[in-house]
Formats: structure tokens, C-alpha cells, sequence
């Protein structure tokens, strides 16, 4: 049993490091090499979602690396797994955009293995390792097209980024361990002592909210979009942006547990949605519309993550992994045939090629939350969870799918316009396009938008309840009566709005102010934020600390030195001047005394008997004195 | 009366140190010291005669002072007729050879 | 068997040094790496039959200078043996590497099998003096690679402050030795006796002098933050290997020094200024961080992240000595943490200098702006650093996250704001990896005006062997640990008890 | 009468020592010693040391009948009657003379001296003969050698020419050179 789970994380990873491991030679099978791969980790996912196996390792002292398939976990697994292989099929279609497809291939595999290790780790340890192991992956990945400055600096920024948050997570285990949660086993973290757990809390929310792109640190995602379109639609649509909302969801019990943990986790989640939301709207780049729209769709995980609603998130990740990922498929498509993803040169994109067009338009309307389809349920449900909480939340939660409906509807109405004449000035501004779409890349958009229809079948109430007992939260509120015509009469009526408004002008601004306008384009302004507020001044007093280090301490130790040579020099004078004279004055007085010593040496005898008789004379006095 | 023949003593003595020191032939000197040494005598009798005579210790002083003068005397003639043969001098400074 | 594996090289260098005949390059750096690889399979013999829970063994043990309680004893234990090993990994991988070398390869092999003698010595020693007299030697030893082979006049510059510098931290170390030679009642320097006896138990101030010059005597050569000033121009001056070595094995002896001599001997003490060993330790991971930021000289920058790193060890040594607030797993992890933080930085890092020797060979200068898009010409060399600068960051899957997790999860109970300080570090240490890969690998090949023959060659054959197995290992440990911590963790739960008690 | 004896010798004794030294020439000098020097004798044997006294007088005129001929020997201005005053530092040596004296009166006079210890016996030069031959036999023994070595020395110094001017300082010369042939050996 548990051999199926180390089998289910072994073989993507032992994949994926062979295929980098053997550069160009395997670059021509690479692709189907990976999809063989893919599937068979579908193939090991699913056989482990029904058997749940569990496994565990020692690791370090007392504490052991665990993997066990749960409710939740099932549910993830299959969809990392499927969507892997969808993306991994619609790569192999890319395959002479994607020169060096060993690297790329391999790359993807071993993302897929860590994140499966993410989804099924039990303990701490394992899912930071996994956790970072992701974001090394996004870095290669994003920065797969090295030659180009602009991929690898967003591939840093990524990085970084996701780093920065992740050191939350060291201080989670730290907190873990001082709290007295010695195993670092994830279910047990609730249980940590006294002041920890506030740390403890605080280093995975931190961590989760890094990675998901929440509000903070949303502005990453923005730059990850330089990565080749399949990468987005894995990486930075349906599974790592998605692994922060997973992470959160895992540790409700750890939320509740602090009084500031549920509430702020929730708050920044509608938030998040809400305000990416409309950054989405004023996007005019297809692939930026669509990160935008992760992270606001992310938002809601968060926000049922932060509600107790484990089924709700977890319904709308799955949900959302399959629009989305579609989505950005159905982007990179346009984009490997037109060379743009610009939407204004999008024009009638949709209409020059009808499956493509078709699985966008599903997927689009899915997004934009109309009732029958999927997200239109996962949504409700989380924002019954909300409802539950406080209906301030709900408002917020509604107006957030209000935008959602509305940017999504932005994208179609560009996309389903007939192709102007003047379009073909739009193209190849960005790639060279192929103005054509492979074959291999049509059946995972049908795959992905099947799923984003059928998915929609979550509104049942028979299915929730399965659901609900599957993840383990049988008790999770479930959307009231009225809630779903209501969700479903506010996005229709804004995704009709939107469409009236889109089509009045040639380019109407959604947005009156201009300057909300652009603060939205520019993700919030939060790069910039960061950029000033955090990498300038480190680099500044990187900068100072180098000089203070070179100029201050080594100065002090150079100081010190010539101190030292300095001080001989000076005992060398005072040893020459000082001691020296001093013997010589010595030697000189001596020979002195010997002169005068000679002066009574006269020769005359006379003065040597007046000497003598003076000499007896002061004896005697000196005897009698001494009596 | 002691004390007059000590006093005795130390006027000869005296007078013999000033003929020694401030005379320049070397015999006057040896008559100085002469006169010196008979100081001694005089005050070894008057001690032995005033103070213990029962013991011939101061006799046998007087004995060897008496030996000191001859022994002074003869030498002295010796070292001037030596000085006087190969120098030519008979006074004490212009032997001042072994000077500082 | 123990002294066998110690002295080995060193005969092997007399024997090269003695031979009649003039000897060839090929054939001395021949002989060397025969040496090097015999003495790495006895290493292995050693841990294959090393017994973990056995404590100290391989014990041998003879009368050096009775008279002055100084005797040969020598013996290995769960905090050695590692370091043993990696020593003669370590000097494989460089002999190996020194194919490539051609000044004067005679002298280049024998100064450095006299060093491998000096280092597995220092590893084995179990008598202070003895320990003294290896420490020493390393500095003669490596002031001469750094003299005689660095980069012309500005080298000897450098190896001679590196001299005095670490010379006089080991004068003040010999007169902590001194200070516990003449604490123990019946005087002695061998350390297994002072241990059982702690005889600095109730002595308050003196005590505390002697660990005063025991932890300045460790700092200067860990090297920690105020006296880390001489390992920038050593390393940038010194030769490839010679780097390698100084960053692989000599820094460890300072860490080494504090596990097993700080801690076990002075416990009371160390317990009572384990919190300014701690501030230290942060200190210097943050600020070594922070200035190889500001570095543009890759190699110096590469030095600097020794002192971060080095940095993690100081403060999980420190975090051990805290009793209050942690509990025995706790401080076990640490000190587990810190010796597992030696073997990878040892393999890492060497590794990384190696590779920047790589980097000199083809384009004569260390400048991060000199070079741009290297990845084109030289894939292999620019994956091998991409692999190496990831794993000396601390990615999972590498030996670097192992110890670097286990020390911030010991330390943190023991003191909170200075390990979150602390793990600031490795994000620090991620940006200035990240932005020297992107400006010399990625982007357009762009080469320094002063490479020799135009263009960049990939990584040759001794280079690649001599790299390859460095990162293997730290890839293995990374993915399997328990093998490394099974024989480490007894030992270092021993020097937590021993502080504790 | 023997104080008033006493005070005759002492007067005459010092007058003597003070006119050794005042006189011009070197003869009246030497007799002047000579007449000090018997009233010393006198004073011994008024203190009862007749054999003593005589000896000392008998010593001294056989040394100012040497010290006669010497005069004659060596001075240059005839039989010594010529006016000769050769004397240097006068006020040195009163001064020193003077200070001495002061010292030995003051001694004497200050000196609590004790009583006589036992009484003279009748023959005194019995008792010093008996004292030299018996107890003090070491005194006479080196008084003798003294008195020998002092015959051998002043011979040795005062002959013209002795053994080292004929044979040289180490006596390494093999013929001696005598101004004049002949002698013993040649």
C-alpha cells in the first residue's frame, strides 16, 4: 500500500531529473516521454485516491517524513495529476516553440512530483521541502527562455518573492517544535503551547499567502506570465498558486485555533478577490487579464479556507483549475498561432479557430460565474461558508464574482468579434506566430473545458454532502435557497452590463478615473511598493554594509596593523634613544670617574702620606662614631 | 701622668707627620717617619707603664717598634741610594714615575 | 588504524618529496590522487565499521609529553567521523581537479597531502595540544598554497594577514588550553578526561576568561563577524584548490572547535554566554548575507556566504547551550544541525569554488559584470553552478536544507528574534545567487576582454569528476539523510547532554 | 723629681723634633733627630724600661752616624752644612699635622682610662726576655726574618751592580758584559 504513495511522488520526480539530467541527447522523445510519464502518474493518482494509502520515513531526530492520501488530498492529487497531463499533451503540440524539450519536460515532471508530495505530506519538514522544491521549479520555469533579460528577471522576481514568504514556513517548524508539537505532524499543530502557536500561525498564513499570490505578494504573478503558456496554465494557474489556498485549507484546525487567524485570513482573501478582480478588468493583456483572475478566483479559496469552508475551497480549486488552465491553453494557443497575446490583436481569434474558440468561450463564461456552470456553484458555496461567518464578507465575496463576471465577459467580447482587416498589424509583435494550431493542442482545451462544464454538477446538494464527508467537514454550511439565484442574477446582470459597455466604442473604459485606471493595470502598484520598500533599501544597505565592511572592520584591522608598526618604530627610537643613552651616559660617567679616580694618583709622595693620614684619620673617626 | 706622656707621643707624632708630608728629600722624610715611630715607643712604654705592667706585651711592641725604625731606616737608605744610582735625584717628587 | 588513515598522506608526500629522480607533473599529481583515493576507502572501512551508538572508537592512545599530562590520543566519534570523511572527499575531488594545475605541481601536491595529514589529524585529535599543533600547521600549510600558487603580488599579501590573523586566534586558543590544562585537578590536556571532569564547574570569572579566549581563538578561524576580514582576500587569492580546501575542511575546524571543545569541556560557562554566541552566530549569517549582496566579485561573494553560513553554525552551537525554554530534542536538532551544516557546507562550497577556479582559468577575472550568457558556450559548467549555487541556498533535495532546517528548528525555541534574524539570511543569500546566475549565465554571451583564447570552453574531463561527485554527495544526503544522521545524532545528543548537565 | 725629669726629657725630645725640621742644613737636622730621639730613650727608661731605653738610644746613634756618612755620600753641597730648604705643601701638612694632633690630644685627654692591672716586677727586661723567649717567641721569630729580609733586600737594592746588570733582567745572557775582562770563570 504505501509503496503505491512513494511510487505516486517517485516516479515524476525519477522522470523528470532523467530527462534533465540527460540535456539535448533526449530532447526529439522528450515530449512523449513526459506525457507517458504524466499518465502514468494520472494512472498511480487515482489508484491512490481510492486506496488512501499512507507512508512515512524518518528524517530527522524524532521527527518523520509522512505521506498519507486523505479526503482532501485525494480530491488534489487527481487534479494535479490530470491537469499535468492535460498541459503536458498540449506542450508536446508546442513542441518547436519549446526547443529544448528534455529540459522542459523534465522540469514540468519534476514540478508535478513535488507538488504531489505538497498535496500528500503529513509532516512539516516534507511539505517545506516539496514547498520549496515548487518554487525552484516556477524559476526554471519561467525563466525557461534564458536569452531573453526580461523572462530571467521575472523569473528572479518570482523566486524571491515566493521565498521571502516561504521563510514563514521555518518559522512555523520552529515555532512547532519550541510549541511543543515535536513530530511536526501538520494535524497536530493546532495543539501547540502558549505564545508559539500565534507564530506558528502567523509564519504559515505568511507562507500560504506568498505563495497563492494573495494581496501582499500578488504582484509575482504578473511577472510569472513571461513563462511559456503551458507553465502558466500548470504552475501559475491550477497548481502552485493554488498550493497556499490547499496549505490553508489543510490547517483550518490550526486557524481556529488563534482568534486572529480565521478573520484575517478570510478578510485578505475577499480582498484579494475583490481588488484583483478589478486589476483584472483593466488589463489589455490577455495572459495578465487571466493571472489577475487567479488571483482574485484564489481569493475565494482563502476566503473559504478562512471561513471553515474546506469542501467550498476545496470545490472552487478544483473547479477553477480546470477553467483556468483551459483558459491560459486557449491563450498560448492564440498566442503560438498569432504571436500576441495582446487583446485588441485578439480580435476574432475565437472565430478564425472555432474549437479553440469554443473551450475559451466555456471556459470564459464558466469564469464569469453563470449558474449553470462550475465555478458558478464552488463560488456559491464559499461564499455560503462567508454568509455563515459575517455577511459583510458575503458582500464583498458578491461584488468580487460581480467582477469576475465582468472581466471575463471583457475577454470574450474582444475574442468573439469578427477579425478586423487591419488585425494582421496585432500579430507577432511578441513571437513569431505559426498562424496555425497543432492538433495535439485541441483535445486537452475540450478535456479542460468538459470539465469546467461538468464540474457545475457541485451545486447539487447530494454531491456537496459527498463531498463535504469526503474532505472530513461534514458540518460546513451549504448554500441556503436563496443564495444561488442570487449569485446567478448578479453575475448574469453584470456580465450583461459588462457586454453593453464593451460594446459601445471602439476601446470604453470600464474604469471612469483615469487614474484608478492605471493604478489597477499596474497590479495595485504593489511591484513598485515592493520594489521601493524592500529591494532598493536591502540593496542600498547591501551596498553600505560591503563598504562599512571593507572600509570600518578591515580598515580596523589594516589600522591595527599599521598601529602595531607604528609602535615598533617608536620602541625602536626609544629603545636607541632612551635605554641606549642611558648605557652610554652610563659608560660615560664611568669614565669619568676613572679620570678623577687617577687625579690623587700625583706620584708625589708626600700627598699619598697627606692622603693616608686623612684617610686614618676619618677611619678612626668612623670607628669611634660606630662603638 | 698618662695623659702627659700620651701627649708626649702625639706631639712628636705630630710633629714627625708634618716633616714626612712636607718635606721634599726623601731622608728628611725618613726622619719624619723616624720621629713618628718614636712617638709610638714613647706611648707603648707609657701604656705598658701605666696600665699593665704586669705583662711584657708592651715591651714586646716597644721591641718591634724599635725593629720597624731600623727596618725603615735601612730600607729607606737602600731605595734612595737605588733612585739617587739610577736617577741621579735625591727628592720625593721628582720620582713621580708610577703618576695617574 | 585510526593514525594509519592520519599519517598516510603524509607519507606519501615525504616519499614525493624525497624521490631521487625528477618526477613528472602527470606522475606527481598521479600519485597524488592514488593517495587521496586510498585514504577516502580506508575513511570508508572506518564508517563501515563504525558502531553509531558506540560513542568514541578507533581509540589509540600513547605517551606524547607525560611530564606535561600531553599525550598522543586519538579517536573518532559521531562528530568526527563525518568531518573525517569529508576531509578525504574533499582532497580527492582537489587532487582530481589538479590535473589542470602545471606551476610547480610537485610542491602544489605534497604541500597538499601534508594538509590532508594536518586536517584528518585535527579531526582525530582528542588531546588539546595535539589539536593545537594540527591547527597551526593547517595555517603554515595553507599560508604557503596561498603564497606560493594565489594570483601574483596581491596573493602574498593576502596569505600573510590570513597568517597572522588566524595565528593570533590561535594564540588566544592555546591560552584557553593553558587555562583548562591548569583548572583540572590532576593536570591534563586530554580532552575525553576533561570532559568527564569539567573542572571550570564552579569558577565563575576564570571560567568565563578561558571561554573568552577559546571562543575568540574559534571565532577568528570560523571565521564569525568581527574577525572574518581575512577570509575575503585569502579566497580570492588563493588558487582554486586552495580554496576549496580553505572553505571545505580549515573553517570547520573552527566549528569543530566549538562542538567539541567549547561545548563538552565548559559546559557551566558556555550555558551562562550561550546567548552571545547566539547573537554572534546571527550576526554573522545576516551580515555575511548582506555584504556578499554588495559584492561585485563573484569569488569574494562566494567567501562571504562561507561567513553566513558559518554564521547558522555559531547560532545553533549558541541555541544548544540555551536550557531554558528548549527541550533535549530541540537542542539536539541544533547541534545535529550544525555538524550536518559542516559536511554540506564542506561539499557545496567546495564544489563552488572549484567551479569559480573554472570560471578564472577561462576568463582570467572574477568580475559578475564581465561576463554575460555563459549557459550559451558552457552548459554544463553553467548547469553544475546553477545546481551549486541552489543547493548552497538551501533547496530541498540538497544536503543545505537538511542541516539549515534542523538548525533553525532548534534554535528558534531557543531564541526567537535572533533565528528569525537569521532566516533572513537564506533569502539574502537566494537574491545574490539568483542575480550573479542571471547576470554571468543567462541573457547574451558576452566575454571579458582578458580570456585567453576568445571563447569558453565547457567543463573538461578532471573538472567535471572532480565537481560531479562533490554535488552527487550533497544531492544524496539531501534526498537520503538518515544514513549521515544516523551516525550523528548520538554523538550530538551526547554534547547536548553534557552541556545540559 | 722624675716628673720634673719628665718634663726636661719631653721638652727637649720636642723641642729636637721641631728643629729637625727648621733647620736649614741636613747635618744640624740629623742631630737634632738624634737628641730627640735619646730623650725618648730617657723617657723609656724613666718609665722603667732601662734595657729598652738603652737600646732604642744605643739604635739611634748608630743610625745618625750612617745617616752622617750617607749625607756626605750623596749631597751634593759639601759635608751638608749648606743652607738647603726643599719643602713643598707646608701649609698642607701643618694643617694635617696640626688636625692629627688635635685628634690624638683629644683622644687622650677624653679616654677614661682605666687603672693599672698588677704591678711592674722588679726585673723588667727579665720579663720581656722571658716574654719574647716564651710566649710572644712568634713576634721575635718574624721581627728576626723581618730584620733578615731587610739586610738582604736593602744590599740587593742598594749594590751598584748586581747580578741582572751582568746576566740581564732573566738572566738569559750568556757571558756577562762587564766594562772591564778577567774575574771568576773567564
Amino acid at each position: 500500500m504505501s509503496a503505491l504513495l512513494w511510487l505516486l511522488a517517485a516516479v515524476p520526480l525519477t522522470a523528470g531529473t532523467a530527462l534533465l539530467l540527460t540535456g539535448r541527447r533526449l530532447d526529439r522523445p522528450a515530449p512523449a516521454l513526459g506525457v507517458a510519464a504524466a499518465a502514468a502518474t494520472l494512472g498511480l493518482a487515482v489508484a491512490s485516491a481510492v486506496l488512501r494509502p499512507e507512508a512515512s520515513a524518518p528524517l530527522f531526530a524524532g521527527i518523520r517524513a509522512g505521506l498519507r492520501v486523505d479526503g482532501l488530498s485525494a480530491v488534489m492529487t487527481v487534479v494535479v495529476a490530470a491537469v499535468t497531463l492535460a498541459v503536458l499533451v498540449f506542450s508536446a503540440g508546442e513542441k518547436d516553440r519549446l526547443s529544448q524539450g528534455g529540459r522542459f519536460h523534465g522540469l514540468m515532471l519534476l514540478f508535478a512530483g513535488a507538488m504531489l508530495i505538497t498535496v500528500t505530506a503529513t509532516t512539516l519538514p516534507l511539505l517545506l521541502m516539496a514547498w520549496e522544491v515548487m518554487g525552484a521549479a516556477s524559476w526554471a520555469l519561467i525563466g525557461f527562455w534564458w536569452r531573453q533579460p526580461q523572462r530571467t528577471r521575472a523569473a528572479d522576481t518570482a523566486f524571491l518573492t515566493t521565498r521571502t514568504a516561504d521563510l514563514g514556513l521555518y518559522l512555523a517548524a520552529g515555532a512547532a517544535l519550541a510549541g511543543g508539537v515535536t513530530a511536526l505532524d501538520l494535524d497536530a499543530l493546532a495543539g501547540a503551547r502558549g505564545p508559539w502557536v500565534h507564530l506558528l500561525t502567523a509564519g504559515v498564513v505568511a507562507a500560504a499567502f506568498g505563495k497563492s499570490a494573495q494581496l501582499p505578494f500578488s504582484f509575482w504573478l504578473s511577472r510569472a506570465m513571461q513563462a511559456p503558456s503551458p507553465v502558466s496554465a500548470l504552475l501559475h494557474a491550477a497548481t502552485m498558486a493554488a498550493a497556499g489556498a490547499y496549505l490553508l485549507l489543510r490547517l483550518h484546525a490550526l486557524l481556529e485555533a488563534t482568534a486572529w487567524g480565521g478573520p484575517l485570513v478570510a478578510w485578505t482573501g475577499a480582498a484579494t478577490a475583490l481588488l484583483l478582480g478589478v486589476a483584472a478588468a483593466a488589463q489589455r493583456d490577455l495572459k495578465q487579464l487571466l493571472a489577475a483572475s487567479t488571483c482574485s478566483q484564489i481569493g475565494f479559496m482563502v476566503l473559504a479556507a478562512g471561513t471553515g469552508g474546506v469542501a467550498a475551497g476545496t470545490a472552487q480549486l478544483t473547479a477553477h483549475a480546470a477553467v483556468k488552465a483551459g483558459l491560459f491553453l486557449a491563450a498560448g494557443a492564440w498566442l503560438y498561432a498569432l504571436g500576441t497575446k495582446q487583446l485588441p490583436a485578439l480580435r476574432g481569434a475565437a472565430r478564425a479557430w472555432q474549437w479553440v474558440g469554443a473551450a475559451f468561450t466555456a471556459c470564459a463564461l464558466a469564469l464569469a460565474g453563470l449558474p449553470p456552470l462550475s465555478l458558478w456553484a464552488a463560488k456559491d458555496e464559499v461564499l455560503a461558508a462567508a454568509f455563515a461567518q459575517s455577511a459583510a464578507l458575503y458582500a464583498t465575496g458578491l461584488a468580487a464574482a460581480a467582477v469576475s463576471a465582468v472581466y471575463s465577459v471583457k475577454a470574450l467580447w474582444y475574442v468573439l468579434r469578427e477579425t478586423p482587416g487591419d488585425a494582421w498589424q496585432g500579430y507577432d509583435t511578441e513571437e513569431s506566430g505559426t498562424r496555425r494550431v497543432t492538433p495535439l493542442m485541441r483535445p486537452p482545451l475540450l478535456v479542460l473545458a468538459a470539465a469546467a462544464v461538468a464540474l457545475g454538477v457541485l451545486a447539487l446538494p447530494g454531491v456537496f454532502s459527498a463531498l463535504r464527508d469526503a474532505v472530513g467537514t461534514p458540518d460546513e454550511p451549504s448554500p441556503s435557497a436563496w443564495q444561488l439565484p442570487l449569485s446567478a442574477a448578479v453575475a448574469l446582470s453584470a456580465a450583461w452590463l459588462a457586454w453593453r459597455i464593451q460594446g459601445r466604442g471602439p476601446g470604453p473604459r470600464l474604469l471612469r478615473p483615469a487614474a484608478v485606471r492605471r493604478w489597477a493595470a499596474g497590479w495595485l502598484g504593489l511591484e513598485q511598493a515592493a520594489r521601493t520598500l524592500a529591494v532598493r533599501p536591502v540593496l542600498a544597505l547591501a551596498r553600505a554594509t560591503a563598504v562599512f565592511d571593507d572600509r570600518v572592520v578591515d580598515g580596523a584591522v589594516h589600522r591595527a596593523a599599521r598601529a602595531a608598526l607604528t609602535a615598533a618604530g617608536l620602541a625602536r627610537r626609544s629603545d636607541d634613544g632612551g635605554v641606549d643613552a642611558l648605557v652610554r651616559a652610563v659608560a660615560r660617567t664611568a669614565r669619568r670617574l676613572g679620570r678623577a679616580a687617577r687625579r690623587p694618583q700625583t706620584g708625589l709622595l708626600h700627598q699619598y702620606y697627606a692622603q693616608a693620614a686623612v684617610g686614618f684619620a676619618v677611619l678612626t673617626l668612623l670607628l669611634l662614631s660606630l662603638r | 701622668m698618662l695623659e702627659l706622656f700620651l701627649l708626649l707621643a702625639a706631639a712628636l707624632f705630630s710633629v714627625g707627620l708634618y716633616g714626612a708630608l712636607s718635606q721634599q728629600s726623601i731622608v728628611m722624610i725618613m726622619m719624619g717617619i723616624e720621629l713618628m715611630i718614636a712617638g709610638v715607643i714613647t706611648a707603648a712604654a707609657a701604656l705598658w707603664h701605666f696600665l699593665a705592667p704586669a705583662a711584657a706585651d708592651g715591651q714586646v711592641i716597644v721591641v718591634a717598634a724599635v725593629v720597624a725604625m731600623a727596618v725603615e731606616m735601612a730600607m729607606g737608605f737602600a731605595v734612595t741610594t737605588a733612585v739617587f744610582r739610577s736617577r741621579d735625584i735625591d727628592t720625593a717628587d721628582a720620582a713621580e714615575d708610577l703618576k695617574g | 588504524m585510526l593514525t594509519l588513515v592520519v599519517f598516510l598522506p603524509l607519507a606519501v608526500c615525504a616519499g614525493l618529496l624525497l624521490w631521487p629522480r625528477p618526477v613528472s607533473d602527470r606522475v606527481c599529481t598521479g600519485v597524488w590522487i592514488a593517495a587521496a583515493a586510498v585514504d577516502l576507502a580506508l575513511a570508508a572501512a572506518l564508517w563501515a565499521g563504525f558502531d553509531p551508538d558506540g560513542g568514541l572508537q578507533y581509540e589509540q592512545r600513547a605517551d606524547w609529553i607525560p611530564t606535561a599530562g600531553v599525550g598522543y590520543h586519538v579517536g573518532v566519534d559521531g562528530l568526527s567521523l563525518p568531518l573525517l570523511a569529508l576531509t578525504c572527499v574533499l582532497f580527492l575531488a582537489v587532487a582530481v581537479y589538479s590535473l589542470r594545475e602545471t606551476r610547480r605541481v610537485r610542491a602544489y601536491a605534497c604541500l597538499f597531502l601534508f594538509l590532508e595529514t594536518v586536517c584528518l589529524g585535527l579531526f582525530s585529535a582528542l588531546d588539546l595540544i595535539l589539536f593545537f599543533v594540527y591547527f597551526d600547521l593547517s595555517i603554515v600549510g595553507m599560508y604557503f598554497v596561498i603564497a606560493g600558487w594565489g594570483h601574483g603580488e596581491r596573493g602574498r599579501a593576502a596569505a600573510l594577514k590570513f597568517f597572522l590573523y588566524t595565528f593570533i586566534g590561535s594564540l588566544a586558543l592555546l591560552l584557553g588550553f593553558i587555562g583548562l590544562y591548569l583548572a583540572a585537578s590532576p593536570h591534563t590536556f586530554d580532552i575525553t578526561e576533561l570532559a568527564a571532569a569539567d573542572p571550570l564547574a564552579g569558577r565563575g570569572a576564570y571560567a568565563a576568561l578561558v571561554l573568552l579566549a577559546l571562543g575568540v581563538g574559534l571565532a577568528v578561524k570560523t571565521p564569525a563577524v568581527p574577525f572574518h576580514t581575512w577570509l575575503p582576500p585569502a579566497h580570492t587569492e588563493a588558487p582554486a584548490a586552495g580554496s576549496a580546501i580553505l572553505a571545505g575542511v580549515l573553517l570547520k575546524m573552527g566549528t569543530y572547535g566549538f562542538v567539541r571543545i567549547a561545548m563538552p569541556l565548559l559546559p557551566g560557562v558556555w550555558r551562562e554566554y550561550a546567548l552571545a554566541f547566539i547573537v554572534v552566530g546571527a550576526v554573522s549569517a545576516v551580515y555575511g548575507a548582506l555584504v556578499a549582496l554588495g559584492q561585485t566579485d563573484v569569488k569574494r561573494m562566494i567567501a562571504y556566504t562561507s561567513v553566513n553560513h558559518m554564521g547558522y553554525v555559531v547560532l545553533a552551537v549558541g541555541a544548544a547551550g540555551v536550557l531554558s525554554g528548549t527541550d533535549d530534542q530541540a537542542r539536539t536538532l541544533a547541534v545535529t544541525g550544525a555538524v550536518t551544516q559542516m559536511v554540506s557546507h564542506g561539499l557545496i562550497t567546495g564544489a563552488l569554488f572549484l567551479l569559480t577556479g573554472v570560471l578564472y582559468e577561462r576568463g582570467r577575472t572574477y568580475a559578475v559584470e564581465a561576463y554575460s550568457g555563459l549557459a550559451g558556450p558552457a552548459p554544463r559548467f553553467a548547469a553544475a553552478v546553477a545546481v551549486a549555487a541552489f543547493a548552497s541556498l538551501g533547496i530541498p533535495g540538497f544536503s543545505g536544507f537538511i542541516a539549515e532546517f534542523q538548525i533553525f528548528t532548534g534554535s528558534l525555541a531557543a531564541q526567537a528574534t535572533a533565528t528569525a534574524l537569521a532566516v533572513t539570511g537564506i533569502l539574502l543569500t537566494a537574491a545574490l545567487f539568483l542575480r550573479a546566475l542571471r547576470q554571468m549565465f543567462l541573457g547574451a554571451l558576452r566575454l571579458p576582454p582578458g580570456s585567453p583564447d576568445g571563447r569558453f570552453g565547457d567543463l573538461a574531463v578532471p573538472e567535471t569528476t572532480a565537481v560531479a561527485p562533490l554535488l552527487g554527495l550533497a544531492l544524496v544526503i539531501g534526498v537520503l539523510p538518515r544514513p549521515l544522521l544516523d551516525v550523528i545524532e548520538p554523538a550530538s545528543r551526547a554534547v547536548a547532554g553534557l552541556v545540559a548537565r | 723629681m722624675t716628673a720634673a725629669l719628665f718634663a726636661v726629657l719631653a721638652v727637649l725630645a720636642v723641642t729636637g723634633a721641631v728643629l729637625v725640621f727648621r733647620c736649614a742644613s741636613m747635618a744640624r737636622a740629623t742631630f737634632a733627630l738624634l737628641a730627640s730621639l735619646v730623650c725618648v730613650g730617657g723617657e723609656v727608661i724613666l718609665l722603667g724600661l732601662p734595657y729598652l731605653g738603652v737600646v732604642t738610644v744605643l739604635m739611634m746613634v748608630m743610625e745618625m752616624v750612617v745617616m752622617a756618612v750617607f749625607m756626605v755620600a750623596y749631597m751634593m753641597n759639601p759635608a751638608g752644612l749648606m743652607p738647603m730648604s726643599m719643602v713643598h705643601n707646608r701649609r698642607g701638612a701643618l694643617t694635617i699635622s696640626g688636625v692629627v694632633f688635635a685628634g690624638l690630644a683629644a683622644g687622650v685627654l677624653l679616654a677614661p682610662w682605666p687603672g693599672r692591672v698588677g704591678t711592674a716586677p722588679q726585673d723588667t727586661t727579665f720579663q720581656a726576655g722571658a716574654a719574647l723567649m716564651g710566649d710572644q717567641m712568634l713576634t721575635m721569630v718574624t721581627l728576626g726574618f723581618a730584620l733578615l729580609a731587610t739586610m738582604v733586600g736593602a744590599t740587593v737594592l742598594a749594590v751598584g751592580r748586581g747580578r741582572y746588570d751582568r746576566f740581564g733582567d732573566d738572566l738569559s745572557r750568556p757571558r756577562p758584559d762587564d766594562p772591564a775582562g778577567g774575574g771568576v770563570g773567564r
